[in-house]
């Protein structure tokens, strides 16, 4: 085991899989100056910057994918993947079906979100839930440096275009690694934290929300599930069905706004799969259906807390919502 | 034929294959007209600069092209059939039938990622090229695109990434004055878009695109630029639309004196013309030519109709590696 | 009452606005070429072919938007939007609440999309919902003539930026619309049939594949609610709810894809705010998580069929499923 | 000082601007660099272009500007504790607190629509444009960007519209050598963007941008053409970002060479030094003025610190009409 923070994870991923497999590249607008550590290693053909236009950064990627190689572009911040839509979603996620399988796209496209910095709607967009709507792409977004390295490198390792996501205020959070952690296969959630009588379901930052409100509610005589996604697509219907069945009440939490995201899709996967085992209504804790404020407490505020992760457990429990 | 000189040899064939893109073109127009294919573009007048371009061209040359593509698939020898089938939506198509007549691609003939999103094969293109040249080798990448796609961003951030990184591709704008329901003249105060080329440090030409021979040396000598360089070349092929956009579709908004022009210089007319008057066809050649092409239509034709429908599975196969 | 098609309603909503209010100017690829009418009667300046490039048609909307126009943008087909979504979603989406509301954005976007003309996946992409999840838009997907003429004239008239996404297949279909319609609110379901025993939401093409569904399952003795959402943002959540605290069964349906779409938010908001009267699993009939096919039978299977729906029903009424 | 000749009053009038834009920056970094304010670009070294080009327009004009708009808001007339209380996200900013500093529009003063999308303003620009010539009047539109919103297809589709719909657009391209991390040099193969003009049929002209009487000049001939044409123009000024692209950095990877030599250039010591020099300005007033500017800072800081945060109810407010 090895402490390291998510950014040395995610650098730790790259420069395994670059060693591991010569056609694997990385580029985007600063890839090379702030990766210089790769850049050493790698050179200037597989560490490259970039002009700063992501649509080009973004087909460029699909293109090559295609025709052999294995590329890794930084896009920054996930609001900027607005300028790769065409390239992301009509390209590398459809071309495969509409040529009837004669391409493959094994690339990886990473991105910044969430609160933290004070940067604003313009950098802090959390999008996730329209890649998972969209076919022929897969979806990452981890808590804890040791999944960001292990997703990342089976990211990389993945025939299919993948998004990773990584949460801005989860960068500098430090965790254990495995020295020899090995790719992670996407699609399996992880059982944070076992109980029986609710099941939280998360994924990035609010999975520590959700860990400290079980804390909470552990102290009140309540035990919940805490099950952190990790890969959104492909979604582990498998985790949370199981879970719910056992505890037969959900909350899902995340920072993303609520209309059509992630959460929409867990509370209706449950209301047609484990509706049997449903004690109570599907709560779904969210950002607001709002951009993403600037202002340190506002941008705070955006995003679910424990208390209110609590509360709303102890209303499915106690209160007026029980079934 | 055999006995006829390089050029002229290289000429009968390039007729014969303009032949056989018109009397595709004009096939498909017949079973839309029927009933019996989906809406689709035809690149009827535009047949020389495919054919001249992809003559220019050896096996390990990548071709991207876009909506307009039957031109850019027969002059690279795709066959027919498949290529009917596809539109027609039968498991018999180069895409099973997935595509349609929108997105064609043909891996084996090295006709890659073909996209319907204007602009998109151009910002696919730099990622071909990326790997072509990362992974050494003759092979250059020639990009099909239209005036119109000159419009949208991609293609200056593709020229750009381009040049930034020496990637190997000929950019081939077939400038055929149309933009679907829009005239180049509404959308750009330039007459082509060559002249964007130069604040890249990218070379270009432009040439006359019903000329086959012209297109083919323009071709020729800008891609053997790109091998010796390394560099990317914009090679600006002026053509005309003679169809409307898409079929059915009834020209009513085309300017009938700019069209009846472009009709004298059809370029399938004037190479036949050309080549009979130089005695380098006799008109029973020529006639045998038509004949051997309309046969092959009638094959394409039957092979694609007794192509059967995709199954049921293929709806959701193909999504995921 | 006047017979008239889908696409003559948009035409003549668009005219009756221009005519009503002279900051109303409409433009994109081939406008005003397809538009002579308009193009006759406002002039060009009012009524604009554009270059073929959908982000600056979407950029120069919002910007004109914020300083006094209200233009409506035709950008042809959905997918063409993944070009406009910095202008669409960054900008017209965000610019009002980052600005401290500072400006306004009335402005419309027009699209279409859907199965029915054989034009493959990069023509034919159910993408509403990542616009529902989009902070600052509105969006609007109607399936009659009235509703397409109603809804357009009140998305004119609304001072924030409004998605209408047309259906290729209802472009031909007809139906009465009264002479004098007016805007319709936005954020209003239509109920379509009234029923007892499910709910069966849907909006767009898959309307009609319910009230078929409907038919046939009054048939069986079985009688259904059909909600037509036709507004997806707003959405009109009162009217759901009330359907189902009426039915106690809800079935959804779209031709979108299924993870993260409109049906998911639908079933979570009842799966949370109805739970109590649910008497069964709540179901989404949707597209596959697939690109859509050109083909044509394989295009149609794309699309949920009433034969489905009816199946669905029943299973809910009768079958395994019912609680 | 109104006994000065035109020149040299306005010479003065913009040192003083200069000097409070750098000494607004400079708090900035300061607030910054003891936890007071979050992470935020800088233009030190860029202060002539922004004052230049800004001193050209009247007040019908409007302005779109990006993430490095602190030059181009304060030469404006903003009034520097909104702009600090907005970076401190604070309820007394330009925008409540909820753009922070990325994104401050100021609409009282025709600071319109900032977005810091990089090529955002961009296409933004022309819409703004479209509704200045629609509905009459005299203003025209200023477009700030940078060297890297060029390399967006935005750019190229933004000019090409302003072209061909005959926008009365400024585009005015602050080339500071950088685009973040990167350097100019990697990501295009010109020196600067003002090339790509011709091939759109706009004028063009590249002026220093660290001096600001000749941006001045520069500014007021293309503002005066666009007012005469309602056509587009695009200036280009060079100039230099003298810290890194964003607070903190270290600009470890800046050439030490390059940057001393932009040092030798700072705008603001030049003007100074020149107009001391030619007797237009002494020591003293040049002190005072310094000292002005010293105490605005203070108080705007002042202002910012005192402004409470936002109500929590402004979490979901204004995100709709
Ligand atoms: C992004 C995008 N916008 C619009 C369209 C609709 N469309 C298809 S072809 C076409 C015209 C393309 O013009 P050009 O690039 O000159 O090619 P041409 O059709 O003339 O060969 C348009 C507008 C599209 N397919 N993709
Ligand atoms: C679309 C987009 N991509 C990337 C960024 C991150 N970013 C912010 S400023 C910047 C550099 C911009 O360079 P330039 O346009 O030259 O302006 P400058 O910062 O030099 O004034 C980058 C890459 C962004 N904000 N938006
Ligand atoms: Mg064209
Ligand atoms: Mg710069």
């Amino acid at each position: 085991m090895t402490q390291m923070t998510v950014n040395d994870a995610i650098s730790a991923a790259l420069a395994e899989e670059m060693r591991r497999d010569p056609s694997v590249l990385i580029f985007g607008e600063g890839v090379a100056t702030k990766r210089r550590d790769l850049l050493g290693e790698f050179g200037p053909a597989r560490v490259r910057n970039t002009p700063l236009a992501e649509g080009i950064i973004a087909g460029t990627a699909t293109g090559a994918a295609a025709t052999g190689l294995r590329p890794v572009i930084d896009l920054l911040f996930a609001p900027f993947l607005c300028y790769a839509m065409d390239e992301i979603v009509n390209s590398a996620g459809k071309l495969r079906y509409v040529s009837g399988g004669q391409f493959e796209f094994p690339m990886v496209v990473l991105a910044m979100t969430g609160a933290g910095w004070g940067v604003g709607a313009q950098h802090n967009h959390n999008i996730e839930s329209w890649f998972v709507h969209s076919p022929g792409l897969k979806v990452v977004m981890p808590s804890t440096p040791a999944d960001f390295k292990g997703l990342l490198k089976a990211a990389i390792r993945d025939d299919n275009p993948v998004l990773v996501f990584a949460d801005i205020a989860l960068g500098y959070s430090a965790g254990e690694v495995p020295e020899d952690i090995d790719a992670i296969p996407l699609g399996q959630a992880a059982l944070r934290r076992e109980g029986d009588d609710v099941t939280l379901v998360s994924y990035a930052k609010t999975v520590g929300t959700c860990l400290a409100a079980a804390d909470r509610l552990a102290e009140a005589g309540i035990s919940a599930d805490v099950l952190d996604l990790r890969s959104l697509k492909p979604l582990d219907e498998g985790a949370i069905l199981r879970s719910v069945a056992k505890t037969g009440r959900l909350v899902v939490v995340h920072e993303a706004s609520r209309l059509c995201g992630v959460g929409a899709e867990v509370a209706a996967l449950v209301a047609e799969k484990a509706f049997a085992s449903l004690r109570a209504p599907v709560l779904r804790l969210t950002g607001p259906d709002a951009p993403a404020p600037a202002s340190f407490p506002l941008e705070q505020a955006f995003v679910p807390q424990a208390d209110a992760v609590v509360a709303a457990v102890q209303s499915l429990v106690h209160g007026a919502l029980a079934a | 034929m055999t006995a006829l000189p390089p050029v002229e040899a290289l000429e009968s064939m390039m007729l014969e294959r303009m032949m056989l893109i018109r009397a595709y073109e004009e096939t498909l127009v017949d079973l839309h007209g029927r009933g019996r294919a989906a809406g689709t573009c035809t690149a009827i007048g535009q047949e020389a600069s495919a054919v001249g371009v992809v003559a220019a061209l050896t096996p390990d040359d990548l071709i991207l092209t876009n909506h307009r593509s039957a031109g850019h698939l027969l002059a690279r020898g795709a066959d027919p059939g498949r290529m009917l089938a596809e539109v027609q939506g039968k498991s018999g198509g180069y895409c099973g039938g997935k595509s349609g007549s929108l997105h064609i691609s043909a891996k084996e003939l090295g006709v890659v990622l073909t996209s319907t999103i204007v602009g998109g094969e151009l910002a696919l293109a730099t990622g071909v090229g990326l790997s072509r040249s990362m992974q050494g080798g003759p092979g250059i990448v020639v990009c099909f695109f239209g005036d119109g796609a000159a419009c949208e961003g991609r293609f200056h951030e593709s020229l750009n990434l381009a040049a930034v990184w020496s990637l190997p591709i000929l950019y081939v704008c077939e400038n055929n004055q149309w933009q679907a329901f829009v005239h180049r003249k509404e959308t750009m105060t330039a007459d082509g878009v060559a002249g964007h080329a130069a604040a890249y440090g990218i070379d270009s030409a432009v040439v006359d695109g019903n000329d086959p021979l012209a297109v083919f040396e323009a071709a020729t000598a800008a891609v053997a630029a790109i091998r010796r360089t390394g560099k990317p070349f914009l090679l600006e092929a002026m053509t005309y639309r003679l169809r409307g956009h898409f079929e059915p579709d009834d020209q009513s908004y085309v300017d009938p004196g700019e069209l009846a022009r472009w009709r004298e210089r059809d370029p399938v007319v004037l190479l036949r013309r050309r080549l009979e008057r130089d005695g380098l066809l006799d008109a029973s050649a020529a006639a045998r030519m038509e004949e051997s092409v309309r046969a092959r239509m009638e094959a394409a034709a039957a092979f694609a109709e007794a192509s059967p429908y995709p199954a049921p599975e293929e709806l959701t196969r193909d999504v995921y590696a």
